[in-house]
C-alpha cells in the first residue's frame, strides 16, 4: 500500500518535472520546483515508514523546514530583478 | 478490529492525499497562467501532502514515527503558504498579468496603499 | 549557444565517454560486497564500547578520524578568509527592504523553531543523524532567511559580523584545544575516552566524551563561516557601478 | 542495483565534465563542477551499501551498512560547497571588470 | 608529538590571527614574525625527528588501520626542510614588503604552511585529500591576492582546474577504498597487489591525472604561467618555489607506494609527461616577453626534469628528483624575487624594457646571473649536478630519449636566459620605447630580500660543490632509498 | 526498495543532470539544481545513509542555491530573462 503511494508520488514528481523543463517563465519553474520539493518530502517521509526507522524522518523534517528558503530567495530575486539585501 | 479500522482509515487518507497530489501536478501542467498554477501547486498540494502524512501517522507502528510525521505536516503547512504568497506577490509586482481576468481588486488596493 | 567548433564538441564527447567507460570498467571489475569488512567492521562492532556514541558516522567523524574533520572545517575557514579578502574595501549600505508583512510575520514565527531544530541537530549529533555540519548549516540558513525577509540591516543587528568572526575563530580554537588536551594527556592528538573524557551512559544525552563538544565547535565554525560567506557576497550588491581598476594592495 | 548507481554516477560525472568542456558561460562551469562532485559522492555512498542493510546508528536491527564512506562523503560535501562558493566569488569579481560571464570574452581564460 | 605540532602550530597561528586583528586592528610585524618562527621551527623539529628516528604518530591513539597515522621518514623530512626554508624566505619578503597590514594574507599563509606540513606528514590517503584541499584553496586565494584583473582570472582558472584535479583525486581515493576497504597508505601498498587489473588502471589513471593537474605538468599546465606570473612577488616565489614541490611530493609518495610493485606503466606515463613538459615549457618560455611569464614557463620545464627523475622508478632517480627539487626551490625563488624587485624598480615587466640595470643594481644583476647560470646548468653550479644525476639515472633505467630531451632543453633555456641577461646589461636607451613616463618611486629598503637572494645564490654555489663529498652523496642516496623502499615504510607504519 | 523504483529514481536523476547541462537560462539551471539535490538526497536515503542525506538536504537547499542566486543577481540584468521567455 505504501509502495503504491510512493509510486504515485514519484509519478507526480516526474510530471511536475515536465513543467520545470518547459515552463515558459521563471516563476512557473519555481512553482513546479516547489511542488516537487513538497512531493519528494512526502516521499521521504513514506520511505522512513517503509524502512520502519525514525531516523529517516529527520531528512524529511529538514526539507520541510528549509525547502521554502529557496523559494523565498528566488521570489525576492524575481520581484525586483535583483536582490535588495 | 481496531487495527483494521485504523489501517483502512489510513488507507483512505493516504489515497485521498495521493489523489490530490496527482491532481495538483496535473493542474500545474494544464493550467494556463502562473497564478492558476500557483493555486494548483500550493493549495491542493499542501492539502494532499498533509493528508498523506496524517494517513502515514495513523499507519505508523510506533509513536515516535507518528510524532515526527505530525511535525513534518505542521512544518509543511507553516512554510509552504509563505512561499507561495511570496512568489505570487513577486509575479504581480513584476508585472505579469493573469489571463482571463477582468477585475483586479488586489492591484487597486495595492495601488491605493502605495500611493498613500 | 556554443561557438566552439563542431569537431571540438565531438572530441570532448568521445573523451568523456571513453573516460566514463574506463571508470565503469574499473568499478564493474570489483566483486560485489555482501558484508562489511576491514576497519569498518571494527567501527560497527566496537563504537559503542570505545566512544560511547550511538551514531557510528558521528563517532568516526569526531573520534576515530577527527583530524579529517579538523582539516575539513579548516577548508571552510580558508574559504571564508579568502572571500572576505576578495570583497573587502567595499562600502556597504545595508538595506532594510524586505518581503511583505505576511512573509515577515511567518518567518518571525518560524525562526525560533528553526533555531531550536538546529540546536537539537548539533547537540544530539552523537545519538541521531546530524551533528556540527548540519546544525551549523541550518544556523547559516537562518541568517540567510533573515537577510532575505527582513533585510540585511536587521540581520547584522542581531548577528553582527564581529560576533561571527569571534565564533568562527573560537570554534576552531576550541576544536584544537580539545585536541591538545589529548596530546597533553599523552594519548595522542584528539583522543577521546583515553584522554579522560567521561564516557557517560550509552545512549544518554551526556555521553561519548568529547564528541558533543567537538560537535558544538564544528557547529560554531561552520555556521559562522557559511554565514560570513553569504554576508561577504551580498556586500557588493549595491557597489555595482564602480569600475575601479585593481583595488588591491600594491 | 549497486552497479546501477555506479553507472548513474559515472554518467553524471561525464555530463558534468562535458558541461565544463563545452559551455562558455562561467556559471555553467560551476554547475558542471557541482554535478561532478555529486557524482563522486554518489559513488562513495554506493560503495558502502550492502543489500538489506540498516543505517549505522546503534542499536542495529540487522546488518549495518559501511559507515566509513558516509563520513568521507560528509567531509567531501562541505569541501565541495566551499569550493563552489569560492568559484562564485571569483566570477562575481571578474564580472565587475568585464561585465560578462562569457568565457570567450574574458581574455585570460581562453588558453 | 613533534609531527602533530608541525601541523598544529601554523594552524593555531592562523586561527589566532583574526582574533588579534579584532583586538588590535593592525598586526605588528613582530607578532607575525614570532608566529612564523614558531611554525618554521616546529616544521624543522619534525624534520629532525623524521630524519634521525623515523617516527609514526597515531592520532587519537587508534591503530593505523582505524585511525589516522602521521608518518615522518627521510623523504618527508627532506621536503619539510625544503618547505621550511622556502616559506621562511617568502614570509620574510612579504613582511618586508607589506608590513603587518594585510592580516588575511598572513592567515592564509599560515593555513597554507600547516596544510603543506600536513600533506608531507600524513600517512592516510583521504587525509591527504583533505589537506590538499586546504592547500589548494589557500593557493587560489594567494594567486588572487593582488586583486588585479589578471590575478583574478588566473585565480579562477586555477580554481576550476584545481577543483577538477581534486575531484579526480577524490575519485581515485574512492576507488581505492572500494577495492580494498582501507585508507592507510602502508596497508594499501600491500592490499593493492591483489585487486583486479581494470580497477588498478582506473585508480592509477585518476590519481596520476589529478596529481598531474595539481603539479602543472605540460598537457594541463595552462593554469600555471598565469597564476605564477600575476601574483605578487613574494607570493610568486612561494608558489613556484614551494607549492609545486608539495605536489611533487604527493605524486612521488603516492606513485612509489602504490604502483611501484603493481603497475609499471604509471612510471612510463610520468616519464612521457615529464619529457613533454621539458620541451613544451622551454619552447613556450622562449616566446615570452614578460619576464615573470618566462620564469613561470621555465618552472613548467623544471617540473618536467623532476618528473623524469621520478619516472625512473629507482632510488637514484628519486634522489636526483629530490635534489633537483631542492635546487629548483633555491634558484626559482631567487629568480622570482630578483625579477619582481627589478621590474618594480623599472616599472615594467617587458624584458626589452629592463635595460641599464647593471649600472644601477650590479649586485642584484650578478645574483640573477649566478642563479640563471645555475638553472641553465652551467657546470660548477648545482643545477648542472642535479640534471647530471637525472640524466645518469634515466640512462640507468634504460632509456636515452629523456637524456636527449634534457640536453635539448638545456640549450633552449640557455638561449632565453641569455636574452634576459643581455637586456639587463645593455645600456639604458631610455626614450627609444614609448613607455609611459616613469616616475621613480621612493626607494624602498630591500635588504632582507637581497640577503635572501644572495644567500640562495651562495647556496647554489655550495650545493654545486657538495656532491663531490661522499657524506652528502650518502645522505641523498638515503633519501632515494627511503622513497622507493616500500617494505620499510610498511614496516615503519605497521610496526612489523 | 525495489529495483524498478531505483531505476525510476536514477533515470530521473540523470534527466535532471541533463537539463542542468543543456538548458541555456542559468536561473532555470539553478532551480533544476535544487531539484537535483532533493533527488540526490532521496537516493542517499535509499542507500541507507541518513547522515549524508541530511547534509545534502541542508546544504543544497539552504546555502548553495542562495549563493548561486546572489552571484547570479550581480552578474545578470533582469531584462535578459523576463522578456524573451514571455509566452
Amino acid at each position: 500500500m505504501i509502495t503504491a503511494m510512493i509510486w504515485t508520488l514519484m509519478i507526480s514528481a516526474a510530471l511536475g518535472f515536465w513543467r520545470v523543463i518547459v515552463g515558459p517563465t521563471v516563476p512557473d519553474r519555481i512553482v513546479a520546483a516547489d511542488a516537487l520539493s513538497i512531493i519528494l518530502t512526502t516521499t521521504l517521509a513514506l520511505l522512513g515508514l517503509v524502512f520502519n526507522n525514525p531516523v529517516f524522518l529527520d531528512i524529511a523534517i529538514a526539507f520541510a523546514v528549509l525547502a521554502f528558503a529557496d523559494v523565498l530567495i528566488m521570489a525576492k530575486f524575481f520581484e525586483h530583478g535583483e536582490l535588495h539585501l | 478490529m481496531s487495527t483494521l479500522l485504523r489501517e483502512s482509515a489510513a488507507f483512505v487518507l493516504m489515497a485521498g492525499g495521493a489523489f490530490f497530489s496527482l491532481a495538483s501536478v496535473i493542474g500545474i501542467i494544464r493550467f494556463p497562467d502562473i497564478y492558476t498554477r500557483i493555486h494548483a501547486g500550493t493549495k491542493a498540494l499542501t492539502g494532499g501532502a498533509t493528508l498523506v502524512l496524517l494517513g502515514a501517522a495513523l499507519y505508523a507502528p510506533s509513536w515516535q514515527i507518528s510524532a515526527k510525521l505530525f511535525l513534518i505536516a505542521a512544518f509543511l503547512m507553516a512554510t509552504n503558504p509563505i512561499a507561495s504568497h511570496a512568489i505570487s506577490r513577486a509575479c504581480y509586482r513584476h508585472g505579469m498579468k493573469p489571463v482571463l481576468a477582468f477585475i483586479d481588486e488586489y492591484g487597486n488596493s495595492e495601488e491605493k496603499r502605495d500611493r498613500t | 549557444m556554443s561557438s566552439k567548433p563542431y569537431i571540438f564538441r565531438i572530441a570532448s564527447l568521445i573523451l568523456c565517454v571513453s573516460l566514463g567507460l574506463m571508470l565503469f570498467r574499473g568499478i564493474a571489475a570489483l566483486p560485489v560486497t555482501e558484508k562489511v569488512t576491514g576497519p569498518a567492521s571494527h567501527y560497527l562492532a566496537r563504537t559503542a564500547g570505545e566512544t560511547g556514541a550511538r551514531n557510528v558516522v558521528g563517532a568516526i567523524l569526531f573520534d576515530y578520524r577527527a583530524f579529517d574533520t579538523l582539516g575539513e572545517s579548516t577548508v571552510i575557514f580558508t574559504a571564508v578568509c579568502g572571500i572576505a579578502m576578495l570583497f573587502s574595501r567595499r562600502k556597504f549600505h545595508r538595506s532594510s527592504r524586505g518581503l511583505s508583512f505576511i512573509a515577515k510575520r511567518g518567518i518571525g514565527i518560524m525562526v525560533p523553531f528553526l533555531l531550536m531544530y538546529a540546536s537539537v541537530i548539533i547537540l544530539f549529533g552523537h545519538l541521531s543523524p546530524g551533528g556540527g555540519f548540519q546544525g551549523g548549516t541550518i544556523f547559516a540558513t537562518v541568517t540567510v532567511l533573515l537577510c532575505v525577509v527582513f533585510g540585511s540591516s536587521f540581520e547584522s543587528q542581531y548577528f553582527p559580523p564581529r560576533t561571527k568572526d569571534i565564533l568562527e575563530s573560537g570554534g576552531a580554537l576550541l576544536f584544537s584545544g580539545i585536541g591538545l588536551i589529548g596530546l597533553a594527556a599523552g594519548t595522542g592528538f584528539l583522543s577521546n575516552i583515553a584522554a579522560g573524557f567521561p564516557a557517560g551512559t550509552f545512549g544518554s544525552f551526556l555521553s561519548a566524551g568529547s564528541v558533543p563538544i567537538l560537535n558544538v565547535a564544528v557547529g560554531m565554525k561552520v555556521g559562522a563561516g557559511l554565514s560570513t560567506i553569504f554576508y561577504s557576497m551580498i556586500k557588493m550588491l549595491d557597489a555595482g557601478h564602480d569600475h575601479r581598476e585593481g583595488g588591491g594592495i600594491e | 542495483m549497486i552497479l546501477l548507481s555506479y553507472a548513474t554516477a559515472v554518467i553524471i560525472f561525464c555530463i558534468g565534465l562535458y558541461t565544463i568542456m563545452i559551455r562558455r558561460n562561467l556559471f555553467k562551469t560551476v554547475l558542471g563542477l557541482a554535478l561532478m562532485e555529486s557524482a563522486v559522492l554518489l559513488i562513495i555512498v554506493s560503495s558502502g551499501y550492502i543489500p538489506g542493510g540498516v543505517p549505522p546508528i546503534a542499536p542495529f536491527s540487522g546488518p549495518a551498512v559501511n559507515p566509513l564512506p558516509h563520513a568521507f562523503t560528509l567531509t567531501a560535501i562541505v569541501i565541495g560547497a566551499s569550493d563552489i562558493a569560492l568559484a562564485l566569488a571569483f566570477i562575481v569579481k571578474l564580472h565587475r571588470h568585464y561585465r560578462t560571464v562569457d568565457l570567450d570574452r574574458i581574455r585570460g581564460l581562453r588558453g | 608529538m613533534t609531527l602533530v605540532l608541525a601541523i598544529m602550530v601554523p594552524l593555531l597561528s592562523a586561527f589566532l590571527v583574526p582574533l588579534f586583528h579584532l583586538a588590535r586592528k593592525t598586526l605588528s610585524v613582530g607578532l607575525i614574525g614570532i608566529m612564523g618562527l614558531a611554525s618554521i621551527s616546529a616544521a624543522l623539529a619534525a624534520a629532525h625527528t623524521g630524519w634521525y628516528s623515523p617516527a609514526v604518530s597515531l592520532l587519537g591513539g587508534w591503530a593505523p588501520d582505524i585511525g589516522i597515522a602521521l608518518v615522518g621518514d627521510r623523504l618527508s623530512s627532506a621536503f619539510l626542510l625544503m618547505t621550511a626554508i622556502g616559506s621562511g624566505a617568502a614570509l620574510a619578503c612579504a613582511l618586508e614588503k607589506f608590513g603587518g597590514g594585510p592580516w588575511r594574507f598572513y592567515a592564509l599563509f599560515f593555513l597554507m604552511l600547516g596544510s603543506m606540513n600536513g600533506i608531507l606528514l600524513t600517512g592516510d590517503l583521504f587525509n591527504l585529500f583533505v589537506f590538499y584541499e586546504i592547500f589548494s584553496v589557500a593557493a587560489y586565494l594567494m594567486v588572487a591576492f593582488s586583486m588585479s584583473w589578471q590575478a583574478l582570472e588566473a585565480g579562477l582558472k586555477y580554481l576550476v582546474l584545481g577543483t577538477i584535479g581534486a575531484l579526480f583525486i577524490l575519485l581515485g581515493t574512492a576507488f581505492t577504498f572500494m577495492a580494498t576497504g582501507v585508507l592507510n597508505m602502508a596497508l594499501l601498498a600491500e592490499a593493492l597487489a591483489s585487486i583486479p587489473r581494470e580497477t588498478l588502471t582506473a585508480i592509477s589513471a585518476c590519481l596520476v591525472l589529478g596529481l598531474t593537474i595539481k603539479t602543472g605538468a605540460f598537457p594541463v599546465h595552462f593554469w600555471l604561467p598565469d597564476a605564477h606570473s600575476s601574483a605578487q612577488t613574494a607570493v610568486s616565489a612561494l608558489l613556484s618555489g614551494v607549492l609545486i614541490k608539495v605536489s611533487i611530493y604527493a605524486l612521488m609518495r603516492v606513485c612509489y607506494i602504490f604502483f611501484l610493485g603493481t603497475n609499471g606503466a604509471v612510471f612510463l606515463a610520468i616519464t612521457v609527461i615529464g619529457s613533454f613538459s621539458v620541451l613544451g615549457g622551454h619552447l613556450m618560455a622562449l616566446r615570452q616577453d614578460d619576464i615573470k611569464r618566462l620564469l613561470a614557463y621555465s618552472t613548467v620545464a623544471q617540473i618536467g626534469y623532476i618528473l623524469i627523475g621520478i619516472g625512473c622508478a629507482s632510488a637514484a632517480g628519486a634522489a636526483a628528483a629530490v635534489f633537483h627539487a631542492f635546487n629548483h626551490m633555491l634558484m626559482k625563488m631567487g629568480l622570482f624575487i630578483t625579477a619582481g624587485n627589478l621590474s618594480e624598480e623599472k616599472g615594467t615587466r617587458e624584458i626589452c624594457g629592463l635595460t641599464g640595470l647593471w649600472k644601477s643594481h650590479p649586485l642584484w644583476v650578478s645574483a640573477f646571473a649566478v642563479l640563471s647560470a645555475s638553472i641553465v646548468g652551467i657546470p660548477p653550479f648545482n643545477g648542472f649536478m642535479s640534471k647530471w644525476f637525472i640524466i645518469l639515472s634515466s640512462a640507468g633505467a634504460g632509456t636515452v630519449i629523456p637524456a636527449l630531451v634534457i640536453a635539448a632543453g638545456t640549450v633552449i633555456s640557455a638561449a632565453y636566459y641569455l636574452r634576459v641577461l643581455s637586456a639587463f646589461i645593455s645600456p639604458d636607451e631610455g626614450s627609444s620605447y614609448d613607455l609611459p613616463p616613469y616616475v621613480p618611486r621612493k626607494p624602498r629598503r630591500r635588504s632582507v630580500s637581497f640577503a635572501i637572494v644572495g644567500s640562495f645564490a651562495l647556496l647554489c654555489l655550495v650545493l654545486g660543490v657538495m656532491p663531490f663529498s661522499p657524506i652528502f652523496r650518502e645522505y641523498f642516496s638515503s633519501i632515494g632509498q627511503t622513497a622507493v623502499d616500500v617494505e620499510a615504510y610498511v614496516g615503519l607504519v605497521t610496526g612489523r | 526498495m525495489s529495483l524498478s523504483f531505483m531505476i525510476f529514481l536514477y533515470v530521473f536523476l540523470i534527466a535532471t543532470a541533463l537539463v542542468i547541462s543543456a538548458i541555456n537560462d542559468i536561473l532555470s539551471a539553478v532551480i533544476t539544481l535544487s531539484v537535483f539535490g532533493i533527488l540526490l538526497a532521496t537516493a542517499f536515503a535509499i542507500l541507507q545513509a541518513p547522515d549524508v542525506a541530511l547534509t545534502q538536504a541542508v546544504i543544497n537547499s539552504g546555502i548553495v542555491t542562495a549563493l548561486f542566486l546572489v552571484a547570479f543577481s550581480q552578474t545578470e540584468k533582469p531584462e535578459c530573462y523576463s522578456e524573451e521567455e514571455e509566452e
